[in-house]
């Protein structure tokens, strides 16, 4: 969220899930809403269905993009191109909310002079969207007064990540399009509880409530609350620890509920680092790759048999209740860390979560009103400073947490890795709707694995005709970091050049071949882009095919005979 | 009958749900009717979010690997043996030789915990999640 | 027509009965034959099937292989292909598992008396007709001519091989088919389509039974239907996802049929007229 | 009519509190926000009496979302059967209407056991529907608001009583031993409901018939382009399938807990997936939503009247509040009559 964070002074969704329905223009750039977040898809088809123009970016024929009046298929990586000539043309043509550049932003001369390179023509040869549609997308989003703009991780996971997201902010205040209902600039976060992270301080540089570790007035705050003295060092970022296990530096490790030998870039690098730990400690409910590894496991419980609080991607801080008690011998997360630092010499007393929030609030000005009693309809949207207050469902109203809003002037810088004649493949990764994050939880759900139970890649029908790939063929796919065989999936979804695999699958894990470039601010890995080939495995020796012919639509399928048939069951 | 309303753990949307309860075991999940992000529906995960929680495979007990192998362990002597590596570490390598994952699947407070945990107890900022991905 | 007896009475439709496994051999690389002690009072037609089960890891069903009239014993014959079929191909002569059945219609092959038939099988499709063509072959006089077409993907693929010696010194037409032939063997090359026209029998009145992967199905009913055989005297039989077995679950319904319990045999008038092959 | 009875308000908790000493009372109960819900009653006076027309079906507690059938050991098998005891207060007429649909289901040819012994323990006291939501049609297909037969007791609110309608013998078993409660009816009592009724009638807002619908599919008049307009819409969530009355499909699955001992369980699944169908081999027959969301209309509309002389529909409207993508039973009724 450092994109955000430098714009605005904070970094989360501006707006709500449930304005989103009387807006009048939706802008979605790389998130395929109705497959990640349906929920938030369903409020966007409502609005569609009350006369909402929908715009999407996206570079493959996702499900949303199904319904959107305008669909950009952007080159994968070129989104700063994209988004700088419809700032041109905004620009150009006098769209800008002069007003509003004037009294609530600073450095918009600097910005100007970057955008003014990016015509719609220059973005054009850039984007490969024509010059006419990126002209029609910057009149629309200017003109209508609530707009709503979204994006996901098609815009973070690359290495210009940072850069999309300021991009993503400049727009948002050339049109002055924050600060109101209905309006705003608005991540959708993939993790239930990615928001409650981050406010959290689990973060190395910032305590809860993006105080800064390095702010000797916070840091003061903390250390007279927990009569410790804190560190002022900014830590390591994930990747950096990794890196860090690697040459030695970080010896121990302690992992609640994460598994990053699936999750995180260059998987067998991270295997390799683990390995190095003197000590790893994993804290988890089921057995992970990451646990298999660890010196210690400790069995922690689900959401349904522990309490505490869970922020979602509108900053609303809901209360989760517990429904069973603990399975089997496991300790509430909170319990462990507890009795952990207990034995350590601290003992941190608290008997129960509401506590927890207590001390969270009266540190965090953002979570300041935000107790557990007080959350038992549908919880509270920070910032909530005290207990009076009801919470807030936009920001950004008056002026921005920083003061004025900053324009980054950002030049397009193209992707770390571009196709070649080597690698003749961009590849991008994503998530799939029936399978979430590694499938620790999906995988035991019997709905959910049935309906995707392999990896696969998803090609373009024209690339796989010109390689020989047809549907379900076992194919090779290969970076200058590693290979997976999965099964092709031939499609239209994806444009020609690119192929997308979704990185939940262990067995395949896409993350062994993707980039370990990360974003130099962010630190955020590119998942998004990665050039790769692709190579089909030869069938089976004796397989047979068949040529079947479809009299109504006058074509010829080709068919592995034997191939698909013999189930478990023939009568 | 018992029907805990409950936040969806997989995505960032933070449905609502009820979880259905009898006798300790869960029985099923309903959407929130007036939920502000819900609004009655809920995604196939959503709608599935209950099977994997009592699922068998579910750790049962501290575990410690010895030659390579886990063994079963007590509650006491694990937290003993955490919390001395970690000193034993500390103090020979420096706080910053210790490194923290948080999860963005665990709860704010569960958060706030660890980072407490990782400032005050052990004396790190090497803090962080997988929000990043 | 034979009355078809099926699980209807008893008490409790979803318990697997515990039987032991007289015997296992092995057939191919992946295919296996188990012999069961038949539980008295178990009487099926061919073409039925049961559900086989293995606790722990699920069920699935089974067409039966041998026939209630020649056989002692219940034989199922069985390809690993998922969870499952690989936990019952881990047991061994000695051991239990469970069965459930029987369950579906079977053939009613009383129909085709004095009359041509013509079998098709394709790979592991053998098995439910085997049931069906020892039970004819024991009544041999009964018909006319009989012939079979049995293809298979490779040489060391080919199921019941002394069985097929037994049936052709019966005097059934047998061609055997394979994709790839090896140096020794005898058997044709070709998918079964293209021996069909072949065989010496008369399709205008015949009866064909046909069982094998839903890609050949279509193309041997087409063909036969081509060739003049009436669309009722073309019969096969359907496999699909099943979890019951006995029209609950819903797994296996399509167009208002349910292929369990109104099938799984149906013939090509009516895997037409309820769009079976290609259902919504 | 005879047989049937008058309950004075007054007399309704004390007649529940003495149904929950031997039953799992369950009722609608308000919960977070303006929710409610069917749950076990703790205390009587937190039933939502005039609770609007909508809330969540009771097919849960006869056909729960996770039931538990076996569970094995080497030992050997044990069945598991729910025996526990329950009245359902508070259910609408469109749901026993399809509790009644469920039972001709789940009997038939085959009787299902697990399904059987617990409605044989599950009594209902449905209460004729005064106020309707506006998601709710189920004048159009003959299920509501007010029932003629087919429920165990119907309660009919007339002011300060109820008219109390019996249909089974179990039903008139709940009342049996506390005759002393209730009174016997007037003509003005039958009057009255009659004009309940009426006025009831007359505040739907949805007037569907779907048999216009069926006769339309019938004829061929619905092409591929309708329903592919349909499926693209479909989330794939399978929400309409978890929250209809009549859907009874499932999936059986085995936990094993340790090496020599585990559970079978059934657990709802839907025909909405592409996996549902999925054969071994990664074979998917309805691999397109567009065939799915045709067979889950074409089952309610076409293949349930031939099978049971009725709709796969009550009209609840319970796809409605739930569909994220809005193509539920309702909206596809109104595009195409």
């Amino acid at each position: 969220m450092a994109g955000l964070a430098s714009a605005f002074g904070s970094g989360a969704m501006t707006n709500s899930i449930d304005e989103i329905d009387n807006a009048r223009v939706l802008f979605v750039i790389g998130s395929n809403t109705t497959e990640q977040h349906p929920m938030i898809g369903m409020h966007m088809l409502d609005a569609v269905d009350k006369g909402a123009t929908l715009i999407v970016a996206d570079p493959r024929q996702t499900q949303i993009a199904k319904f959107a009046h305008i669909h950009l298929r952007q080159k994968s990586g070129t989104d700063v191109a994209l988004l700088n000539g419809i700032m041109n043309v905004i620009i150009s043509e006098g769209l800008v909310d002069i007003n509003f550049v004037k009294r609530r932003t600073e450095n918009f001369d600097e910005f100007e002079k970057i955008v003014s390179g990016y015509s719609p023509e220059v973005a054009e040869k850039i984007t490969g969207v024509p010059a006419d549609e990126i002209k029609r997308v910057a009149r629309l989003y200017a003109t209508e007064k609530r707009a709503m703009l979204f994006y996901s991780m098609g815009i973070t996971q690359h290495v210009t990540g940072v850069d999309n997201v300021r991009s993503c902010a400049n727009l948002v205040m050339l049109t002055a399009h924050i600060g109101q209902p209905m309006t705003g600039l608005n991540p959708l976060r993939g993790q239930n509880n990615v928001q409650g992270a981050c406010d959290m301080g689990a973060l190395p540089e910032v305590y809860s409530g993006y105080q800064k570790v390095s702010d000797a007035k916070a840091r003061r705050k903390f250390e007279n609350a927990w009569g410790r003295k804190l560190p002022a060092k900014p830590g390591l970022t994930l990747t950096e620890m990794f890196d860090g296990a690697l040459n030695g530096k970080i010896r121990a490790m302690f992992v609640m509920g994460e598994n990053p030998i699936v999750s995180d870039p260059g998987a067998t690098h991270i295997r390799e680092a683990v390995k190095k730990l003197d000590f790893l400690v994993v804290q988890d409910i089921f057995m992970s790759d990451t646990a298999e590894l660890a010196d210690v496991v400790l069995p922690a419980v689900s959401f349904a048999e522990k309490e505490g609080t869970f922020t979602n991607t509108e900053r609303r801080v809901q209360k989760l209740r517990k429904a069973i008690r603990p399975m089997y011998g496991a300790m509430p997360d909170w319990k462990i860390i507890a009795e952990l630092s207990k034995k350590m010499g601290y003992d941190m007393g608290y008997r129960a979560t509401h506590e927890i929030m207590e001390e969270a609030a009266l540190l965090t000005p953002s979570y300041g009103g935000i107790l557990h009693h007080r959350l038992d309809d549908f919880g509270l949207q920070w910032p909530c400073p005290d207990t009076n207050h009801t919470g807030t469902p936009f920001l950004h109203r008056k002026k921005f947490t920083k003061g004025l809003g900053t324009f980054n002037p950002i030049d397009f810088v193209p992707p770390a890795e571009s196709a070649d004649d080597e690698y003749p493949f961009i590849l991008t990764t994503g998530r799939i709707y029936f399978r979430y994050h590694t499938a620790t939880m999906c995988g035991r759900t019997s709905t959910l694995k049935r309906e995707e139970p392999e990896c696969f890649v998803e090609i373009n029908h024209k690339d796989a005709a010109k390689l020989g790939i047809r549907n379900n063929n076992k194919v090779r796919v290969s970076s200058r970091r590693g290979e997976i065989v999965v099964n092709a999936l031939v499609t239209d979804k994806t444009p020609e050049g690119i192929v997308f695999i979704p990185f939940h699958f262990r067995e395949a894990a896409v993350n062994l071949i993707t980039n370990t470039a990360v974003d130099p601010v962010a630190k955020i890995p590119e998942f998004k882009v990665c050039a790769v080939k692709i190579v089909p495995l030869l069938p089976k020796p004796g397989m047979r095919q068949t040529v079947l012919y479809d009299k109504k639509n006058d074509i010829k399928i080709l068919l592995d005979l034997y191939e698909e048939s013999e189930a478990e069951y023939e009568g | 009958m018992e029907k805990i309303s409950t936040i969806c753990p997989y995505c960032g949307c933070g449905c609502g749900l009820y979880l259905h309860v009898e006798d300790n075991n869960i029985v099923g999940v309903s959407p929130l009717r007036h939920h502000p992000v819900n609004k009655g529906s809920l995604c196939v995960k959503g709608w599935n979010s209950f099977e994997f929680v009592q699922h068998p495979e579910r750790l049962r007990y501290p575990m410690v690997k010895e030659n390579g192998a886990f063994k079963k362990t007590s509650w006491d002597e694990v937290i003993s043996l955490v919390a001395g590596r970690f000193s034993e570490i500390k103090e020979k390598y420096g706080p910053d030789s210790i490194a923290l994952l948080s999860s963005a699947k665990c709860t704010n407070e569960e958060n706030f915990v660890l980072m407490k945990f990782a400032r005050a107890v052990l004396g790190t900022n090497n803090i962080d999640h997988c929000a990043r991905l | 027509m034979t009355k078809t007896k099926t699980l209807k009475n008893h008490k409790e439709i979803y318990l697997p009965q515990k039987v032991k496994i007289l015997d296992v051999v092995d057939m191919t690389s992946d295919v296996k034959l188990y012999k069961l002690e038949q539980p008295k009072g178990f009487f099926y037609s061919p073409g039925q099937f049961l559900m086989a089960s293995v606790w722990g890891a699920g069920e699935v069903p089974i067409s039966i292989t041998s026939s209630s009239e020649l056989h002692d014993d219940i034989e199922l014959c069985v390809r690993k292909v998922g969870a499952v079929t690989s936990a019952l191909h881990e047991l061994k002569a000695g051991d239990y598992m469970g069965i459930r059945g029987p369950l579906g219609n079977g053939f009613h092959f009383e129909e085709a008396y004095g009359k041509d038939i013509l079998f098709v099988a394709g790979g592991i499709g053998i098995a439910p007709l085997r049931s069906l063509i020892n039970l004819v072959i024991s009544q041999k006089k009964k018909f006319g001519e009989i012939a079979l077409v049995y293809g298979s993907r490779n040489p060391s693929e080919v199921l019941f091989v002394p069985q097929l010696l037994d049936w052709k010194k019966e005097g059934i037409r047998t061609t055997i088919t394979v994709d790839v032939k090896n140096a020794e063997c005898e058997y044709c090359t070709g998918i079964v389509t293209e021996h069909l026209t072949r065989q010496k029998i008369s399709f205008k009145t015949g009866h064909s039974y046909i069982c094998g992967p839903h890609v050949m199905l279509k193309a041997v009913m087409r063909d036969l239907s081509l060739m003049g055989m009436s669309q009722d005297n073309i019969i096969t039989t359907m496999e699909a996802h099943m979890k019951c077995g006995v029209g609950k679950c819903g797994h296996c319904y399509a167009d208002g049929k349910y292929i369990c319990t109104d099938g799984p045999v149906f013939s090509y008038s009516e895997i037409k007229q309820y769009n079976l092959l290609n259902s919504p | 009519m005879k047989g049937d009875f008058v309950l004075s308000k007054a007399h309704l908790s004390y007649w529940l509190r003495q149904l929950r000493k031997e039953f799992d009372l369950i009722a609608p109960l308000r919960s977070v926000g303006s929710d409610i819900i069917l749950n076990s009653v703790s205390n009587i006076h937190e039933i939502a009496l005039d609770c609007p027309a909508n809330i969540p079906s009771p097919k849960e507690f006869i056909f729960p979302q996770k039931e538990e059938m076996f569970k094995f050991s080497d030992k050997g098998v044990d069945t598991l059967n729910d025996s526990r005891k329950r009245v359902i207060f508070g259910v609408r007429s469109c749901d026993m209407s399809a509790v009644a649909l469920l039972d001709r289901f789940y009997g038939g040819l085959f009787e299902d056991g697990f399904y059987m012994s617990r409605r044989r323990n599950t009594f209902f006291i449905s209460i004729a529907c005064n106020n309707p939501d506006p998601t709710c049609f189920c004048t159009g297909l003959g299920t509501g608001p007010y029932l003629k037969s087919g429920f165990d007791i119907q309660l009919t609110d007339l002011g300060d009583r109820y008219l109390v309608q019996m249909d089974s013998k179990e039903g008139r078993s709940l009342v049996k031993n506390f005759r002393h409660l209730f009174q016997m009816p007037r003509k003005a009592d039958y009057d009255d409901q009659y004009e309940a009724n009426l006025s009831s009638q007359s505040k739907f807002e949805k007037r569907i018939t779907l048999e216009n619908v069926r006769q339309k599919i019938l004829a061929g008049k619905v092409d591929d382009s309708f329903w592919e307009s349909v499926a693209l819409r479909c989330f794939e969530c399978g929400g309409c399938v978890y929250e209809c009355p009549l859907c009874t499909c499932f999936n059986v699955i085995d936990w094993k807990e340790t090496p020599d001992k585990g559970v079978r369980m059934r657990l709802w699944d839907t025909c909405m997936f592409k996996g549902f169908t999925k054969m071994a081999g990664n074979i998917l027959p309805a691999e397109k939503k567009i065939m799915r969301t045709k067979r889950w209309y074409f089952h309610k509309l076409l293949y349930y009247p031939e099978q049971f002389g009725k709709f796969g529909c009550v009209g609840c409207g319970r796809c409605t509040i739930t569909c994220p993508g809005r193509i539920d039973m309702a909206t596809i009724a109104n595009k195409l009559d």
